[in-house]
């Protein structure tokens, strides 16, 4: 070990070497530059596309090379959309849905986190643990037994049939209604998990001296954890719009009828059932319409979109 | 105390929250139609599920109205859920809960669906009932069919109420509609064409349209389905038992016509709805003949004309339309397939409540006026032979042309072909059998030896594997 | 503690949460496994006074079937295909990005745009960048209008136009239009997670290398790749789930048909599979969920075991 | 191999607008003497670690050159300049096991320096046997002590043979008494490889008691660099003789008049040709000796006894600090219900500073000897 490495740099070398150096580390940053610039237009390419594409008229899209610039632009094919697809209600729809949702379920969730962060009661980790092992278990599992379940909600559909109540079997039949877009998605597990961690970081020491001061469970809540929790509260929020937005499955099988049709149905519905060739520009329209509110709430909203994203690894 | 007090409301409202949403959305969203006020005593509620549209609801209210006159203590209340899939899914699930209607616009593979759970009401003994009911105007008229009123029926689509492989009769007709050929009858006058009465015509034609302009598609079939069931009624070969218990459709003779037919495909000679992306050919149709890929004709149903006007955005139109009968393999036995919907009455525990569904699906399907004005509106067929004589009816029919007239002229072309009409049997799993052999035609007709090599070979293991699925589906497999 | 002396308020307040968990994830759960366990089970026969026998049929009968033998094919080479594609895109890009200074903010805002999208929606743009526009496509005159934008650049570089979605295409290419979409889709939450990894790790780590000597690819492929494991595991775990339960992606581009015209249910899944029996074979499509689970929980196991063997801190 | 640096400078550009560039080094010139181990000391900020890292090759000088031997490597990366660099938080690798760690920059090596596997084999049991490792060559870092890993860091370092060893706060991370431990183990690496090595601490009794040489930094300037003991007895301005020390300096305000110096009204000392003038004195805890007429004057708080010696707390109205505290020795009698307590001083242990720039303002000694004299029989007679 005591013999010393032999030094023998000599100034050309020195000035080989930076200068290899720094050629080196340019063409490293151009390559990555490069590199990122033609993955972010390849991820982006598609929204270009839509956009051109939903400004052309039929015989500019039906090029044989088709233009990477609208010739002409056509804004009469956004309103074509608009009226095809039906976009107003699907839009109201689906905002009426998100809207209910997301603050019905940020209140089950605030309270459940609650009770999982702060009170102490036995058979708690129990229970915690339960309400997480249901997170494993895919969605699709509980489709099949939803779907009876929404049909003849607790039996009441039964009930009111035997004892010929009409507003018993309303209340039993949620086919066809806003309630059932709404309700069975009301308890996410894991915004619940989301939030218990965040309310834990809380020091327990704020809870005890508002006991001690005679603070109500709920005004501690609402005075202390709420805005102390309010970015994860506000990424919930942002990813529950988004699920009303995206979802497609579950409404399709449970609300697929004019009144009470979301938009990601709505969508695929009005450009399949079209008789003759698909008007794709006017489809493009569509999509474009569908996607800038979402767009729009990115732009704002980004930090707590991305924040919520990290965290929660769902798509909505 | 006070807290206490004020813990139990909150929970009270928690709990509550998902109901409380549940009557409020409904609210909000218009909710389900449930009807106005309670029944009164005596009087029976009929609910009545169909796919009318406003133009239909508007004929159906007004009949409702005649028929109250007769028996005012019968109320009757009607929706219209979706399309025919949705009727059908709606009404299962409300099987499984006890809460179907009465009567249901149904097709006969709904009626085999519903029958897994016995909730159709066999027609027979009403039929031949002879109890006599006294109407509200103070005449009479027996609870069952009289035999006029059985012959006034048209044959095969009263004979499709007892499709089902025990005998039973278990659906009156309510509305037909059946496939008939559009075709571009300026194009055809213009040059001197006629359209096919049999495949082999149809043939020549597709080569001399094809002639005439090569761009062209010449004709174009809506539904592969109908496609391969109507060719196997027309060539009498097997497609499956009664009971489906046989599924008979893979043999020689049927694979020979789906391989004649991708033949013509591949030369171009026609197009299927599936296949065109868009399950109707009608788009293609309407196109003008200096558009690409047009078609010449088009074999769709008869319900759809609305669909097959060439109309332009001014109101023109840019040809007229002329309707003939599908191409036959024997003209002389003509086989053309019945589609539409029928009624049937459900099952309930009240008697009472049968027979008074029984008597307004009665008056629907024997009243000739409603028959009539109902054809008129919807362009479907009346299911009676008296209708033609209606006045109002035959002369509109005399009027109707290949332009805003296409309506009545495809019912006028459907009720020519009155003797020809088919139904194929149905059974649990009929519906997987049309799915499937519509599946098979659309990834035979595509294929092409030079793509896929052994184009026979491939089409049997088509067959074999439609076979497999239908099987499957009816547990046999 | 706190709260201890009135029990009864902490399960007051869970109550709603309960009730409908309990509604609505805890009896599914024991349905479904009731269901799949009943031989035949159909809810229209319940109806109908039917009794089932309890057995394995609805198990040995989802196996045994042919169409799902083509689900399973196609789920589980979607997921081999996007899950290692897209996780090494997004971890070669988050180096990238994280290598970067300017314009970083800029290129992460432009990765993360196809995440707040709806699959079905911009399935739709994606079929349109595929689709042919014509006639006969495939057949004997047939007549392209246009070959569409994706075609158009093959062309351009002297590429031959291919069918890729429309009308006798081949499998390959529908396939290969998959994966293109679910990677690009899957792109923006994979390289959201490895960039907030990457940032996450010690400099000193990379100083610490750069004493040492260690080129750039060892460096990436000798400490970046061990130190990023917990995240990659995470990122195909999720992948892998998200893989399995691939359904309206398929839709998007192709349709409740899942295929081409000429081919329907050619790229069919076991979601697609099980949401067809929903209305009609209830007890064939709890058996199919359970057995889709069932994979699901070994695949995640398996990553587990394999990331725990691979990492060990 | 002996390290130059001449004139190095490190500016940090602004990181917004709003901040002002930031001189973290400024003109640093000092050369470390081949085969010694020298302590950079100073406290949090004062550019030590940047000066270590300038010396890595991890950041670039902003100006002034450094030379390992007769070498300049100013701009050479430092991947090319063979030191071998101790992180702080040791940066080991943790899914790597300690041979893996070891034995990575090794296969790093290419062209005619590559290695074959037995040599790198041999060259990594080497650097563990050095570090006393060689039982804990399969484990995980984390399954090791902060002692152990800290061994792993500085084996990881040695393996490749550098010229110069880099450590960064080696012992900032162990408790007290790892940190004896490994202070010691330090200094027998380095004596027995005898390779030039630099390290980095704010603590300056560590630097004390191993370095050959430390230098004390102070906002990016060099304050002095010397022995330990040198500059410990001789620091050059008021802040070096406060930062090197246990307990710290005690600083009075004094005024030096007619070559005697005064701390409040009392003449405690004679401090021949110091010019007329208000002066900082600093005066180290062991400078105290008690007498009863000792020549200043302190109110007594508190007597701790530690053992062999006894530590003072007194205050003085002329004090900078609310207390000073003072070393003496245990035999040492004091009156603890006395009010007060008064001291002679040792004049060697007494420095005097300029008010104007905190230098040192220089004392003859020898003008002394009548205090020094005084004290030492004191204390000679008390025993």
């Amino acid at each position: 070990m005591t013999d010393q490495k032999n030094f023998a740099v000599f100034e050309a070398d020195i000035q080989k070497a930076q200068a290899r150096q720094r050629v080196v580390r340019i063409a490293v940053q151009v390559f990555l530059y490069l590199f990122l610039i033609i993955m972010a237009l390849i991820v982006i390419f598609p929204f270009y596309f839509m956009l051109i594409s939903s400004v052309k008229d039929l015989a500019e899209y039906r090029l044989p090379v088709q233009t990477l610039w609208p010739n002409k632009i056509i804004l009469h094919n956004y309103i074509e959309a608009f009226h095809t697809a039906n976009l107003g209600t699907l839009f109201s729809n689906t905002l009426y849905v998100g809207i209910v949702s997301t603050i019905l379920s940020l209140i089950i969730t605030v309270i459940t986190a609650f009770v999982f962060a702060r009170l102490e009661f036995k058979g708690k980790n129990a229970m915690f643990a339960a309400l997480l092992a249901t997170m494993m278990i895919p969605g699709e599992l509980f489709t099949i037994t939803n779907y009876q379940t929404i049909s003849n909600f607790l039996g009441l559909r039964t009930l009111g049939r035997e004892l010929g109540s009409k507003d018993l079997i309303a209340l039993g039949d949620w086919k066809n209604t806003f309630t059932v877009l709404i309700v069975p998605f009301l308890v996410s597990v894991f915004y619940i998990y989301l939030l218990r961690q965040n309310f834990l970081q809380i020091p327990n020491e704020l809870y005890l001296a508002a006991k001690v001061d005679g603070t109500s469970d709920i005004k501690y809540l609402w005075k202390v954890m709420i805005p102390l929790a309010l970015p994860t509260l506000i990424s919930i929020t942002i990813l529950k719009m988004m699920g009303a937005w995206n979802s497609y499955m579950w409404p399709r099988l449970v609300a697929n009828d004019e009144a009470h049709r979301l938009i990601t149905n709505g969508l695929r519905t009005a450009f399949t059932s079209v008789e003759g060739d698909v008007n794709i520009p006017v489809q493009m329209a569509a999509v474009a319409i569908v996607s800038a509110p979402l767009f729009l709430v990115f732009v704002f909203l980004r930090k707590y979109i991305m924040k919520g994203v990290s965290r929660s690894g769902i798509k909505g | 105390m006070k807290r206490k007090i004020i813990s139990l409301l909150l929970a009270i409202t928690l709990l509550a929250l998902p109901l409380l949403t549940a009557t409020s959305c409904d609210l909000l969203g218009g909710g389900k139609n449930n009807g106005d006020g309670e029944l009164k005593e005596g009087q029976v509620k009929v609910v009545f599920y169909h796919t009318m549209g406003e133009a239909l609801r508007t004929v159906l209210d007004k009949y409702i109205v005649e028929f109250n006159k007769l028996y005012p203590d019968i109320i009757i209340e009607h929706k219209q859920v979706g399309g025919y899939d949705d009727v059908r899914e709606q009404i299962k699930t409300e099987i499984t809960v006890g809460d179907q209607p009465n009567l249901a616009y149904c097709y006969p593979d709904h009626v085999a669906a519903y029958n897994i759970a016995y909730a159709v009401k066999p027609l027979d003994e009403l039929i031949s009932s002879t109890k006599v009911i006294t109407r509200a105007d103070g005449t009479t008229e027996t609870l069952g069919l009289t035999q006029a009123q059985i012959d006034d029926f048209i044959d095969a689509f009263y004979a499709e109420g007892a499709v089902y492989g025990d005998g039973k009769m278990y659906t009156l007709p309510m509305s037909k509609s059946t496939e008939v050929l559009y075709y571009n009858k300026t194009f055809f006058d213009a040059n001197g064409l006629v359209p096919p009465t049999t495949w082999d015509e149809m043939e020549v034609l597709c080569e001399k349209l094809l002639e005439l302009d090569p761009d062209c598609i010449p004709f174009g079939y809506d539904s592969e389905g109908n496609f391969f069931i109507t060719m196997c009624e027309q060539l009498g070969t097997p497609y499956t038992s009664a009971t489906g218990d046989l599924f008979l459709f893979d043999n020689a003779e049927n694979r020979a016509f789906v391989e004649k037919f991708r033949s013509w495909y591949e030369k171009g000679y026609f197009e299927t709805g599936e296949l065109s992306g868009v399950s109707y050919t009608s788009g293609l149709f309407t196109k003008a003949p200096a558009e690409e890929g047009n078609c010449y004709m088009c074999i769709g149903s008869s319900g759809g004309a609305n669909h097959q006007k060439p109309k332009n955005d001014d109101g023109t139109y840019k040809f007229e339309v002329g309707i003939t009968s599908i191409p036959q393999v024997d003209p002389s036995n003509p086989k053309v397939i019945s589609q539409g919907p029928s009624l049937c009455i459900f099952d309930k525990a009240d008697p009472a409540e049968v027979e008074a569904t029984w008597l307004f699906a009665k008056f629907l399907t024997t009243n000739v006026d409603f028959q009539a004005e109902f054809s008129m509106t919807s362009g479907y067929m009346p299911v009676l032979e008296s209708v033609k004589d209606h006045p109002v009816y035959a002369a509109e029919l005399e009027a109707a042309n290949g332009k805003e007239g296409l309506t009545l002229l495809t019912a006028k072309v459907a009720l020519e072909q009155a003797n020809a009409y088919y139904t194929s049997p149905a059974f649990n799993g009929s519906s997987t059998a049309r799915d499937q052999v519509g599946l098979l035609m659309q990834q035979a007709l595509p294929l092409t030896a030079e793509k896929d090599g052994d184009v026979a070979a491939k089409i049997k293991a088509l067959f074999e594997d439609a076979i497999y699925k239908c099987k499957y589906d009816a547990g046999l497999q | 503690m706190v709260g201890s002396k009135k029990p009864w308020k902490a399960w007051l307040y869970l109550s709603p949460a309960i009730v409908l968990l309990l509604i609505f994830t805890v009896w599914p759960i024991i349905n479904t496994v009731r269901m799949a366990f009943l031989e035949g089970y159909n809810a229209l026969a319940v109806a109908g006074g039917k009794k089932f026998e309890f057995g394995f049929a609805n198990f040995v009968n989802v196996i045994e079937y042919r169409d799902f033998v083509t689900c399973l094919k196609n789920t589980v080479l979607l997921c081999v295909l996007t899950v290692p594609i897209s996780t090494f895109l997004a971890l070669v890009i988050s180096v990238c990005l994280n290598a970067i200074k300017p314009f970083r903010r800029m290129l992460q805002t432009i990765f993360f745009l196809p995440y707040v999208t709806n699959s079905i929606a911009i399935g739709m743009v994606f079929a349109a960048m595929f689709n042919m526009v014509g006639r006969n496509i495939g057949g004997k005159n047939e007549l392209i209008l246009t070959a569409g934008i994706i075609n158009n650049v093959i062309e351009f570089f002297g590429g031959q136009a291919i069918n890729w979605i429309n009308k006798g295409s081949s499998e390959v290419a529908n396939m290969t239009v998959m994966v293109i979409y679910i990677v690009w889709n899957a792109l923006p939450f994979k390289i959201l997670v490895l960039l907030g990894g990457l940032q996450s790790v010690n400099k000193q780590y990379y100083d610490a290398a750069k004493v040492d000597g260690t080129s750039r690819l060892r460096t990436f492929t000798r400490i970046t790749v061990p130190l990023l494991s917990p995240m990659i595991t995470y990122v195909v775990i999720t992948g892998f789930i998200g893989g399995f339960k691939e359904y309206s992606s398929i839709v998007g581009i192709f349709g409740e048909k899942m295929g081409p015209t000429s081919n329907p249910y050619r790229l069919d899944t076991m979601v697609g599979f099980i949401y067809r029996d929903l209305a009609n074979q209830q007890g064939r499509a709890s058996a199919a969920a359970l057995i889709l689970f069932g994979i699901i929980f070994v695949v995640t196991m398996l990553n587990l075991y394999i990331s725990k063997k691979n990492t060990h801190y | 191999m002996k390290v130059v640096l001449e004139n190095v400078t490190k500016i940090f550009p602004p990181r917004n607008k709003r901040e002002k560039e930031f001189m973290a080094v400024n003109d640093f010139t000092f050369t470390v003497p081949d085969g010694k181990l020298i302590g950079l000391l100073g406290p949090s900020g004062c550019g030590k670690s940047t000066t270590l890292y300038m010396i890595s090759g991890l950041q670039k000088v902003s100006g002034g050159k450094i030379y390992f031997g007769d070498n300049d490597v100013t701009n050479l990366p430092a991947e090319s300049r063979g030191v071998g660099l101790v992180f702080q938080n040791y940066a080991l690798y943790p899914h790597l096991t300690v041979k893996q760690n070891i034995l990575f920059p090794l296969q790093n090596l290419k062209g005619s320096e590559k290695l074959s596997k037995k040599e790198m084999l041999e060259r990594a049991y080497q650097a563990a046997k050095l570090v006393q490792l060689e039982e804990l060559m399969e484990r995980k870092p984390n399954a090791l002590s902060g002692g152990q890993q800290q061994r792993v860091a500085i084996a990881r370092a040695l393996v490749k043979m550098p010229g110069v060893l880099l450590l960064d706060e080696p012992l900032s991370n162990l408790d007290a008494r790892l940190r004896l431990q490994t202070r010691e183990e330090i200094r027998r690496i380095q004596k027995e490889t005898g390779i030039t090595t630099i390290f980095v601490t704010h603590d300056q009794e560590e630097a004390m008691s191993i370095s050959d040489m430390i230098v004390v930094m102070r906002d990016g300037v060099i304050q002095q660099v010397g022995k330990p003991q040198d500059v410990y007895d001789n620091p050059t301005n008021l802040f070096v003789a406060k930062f090197l020390g246990t307990p710290p300096i005690n600083v009075f305000n004094g005024e030096v008049k007619g070559g005697k110096l005064y701390i409040g009204e009392e003449c405690v000392l004679e401090v021949a040709g110091v010019a007329d003038q208000p002066v900082t004195v600093g005066i180290r805890p062991e400078g105290f000796i008690p007498a009863e007429d000792g020549a200043m004057t302190c109110n007594l708080t508190n007597l701790e006894i530690m053992g062999r010696d006894a530590s003072v707390v007194a205050t003085h109205p002329a004090s900078c600090n609310p207390t000073i505290r003072s070393i003496i020795d245990g035999d040492c009698k004091i009156d603890t219900a006395s009010a007060t307590v008064r001291y002679n001083l040792k004049p060697h242990k007494v420095f005097l500073f300029s008010k104007e720039n905190e230098k040192r303002i220089e004392v003859a000694a020898q003008n002394n000897d009548d205090f020094l004299t005084a004290a030492l029989k004191l204390k000679y007679s008390k025993s």
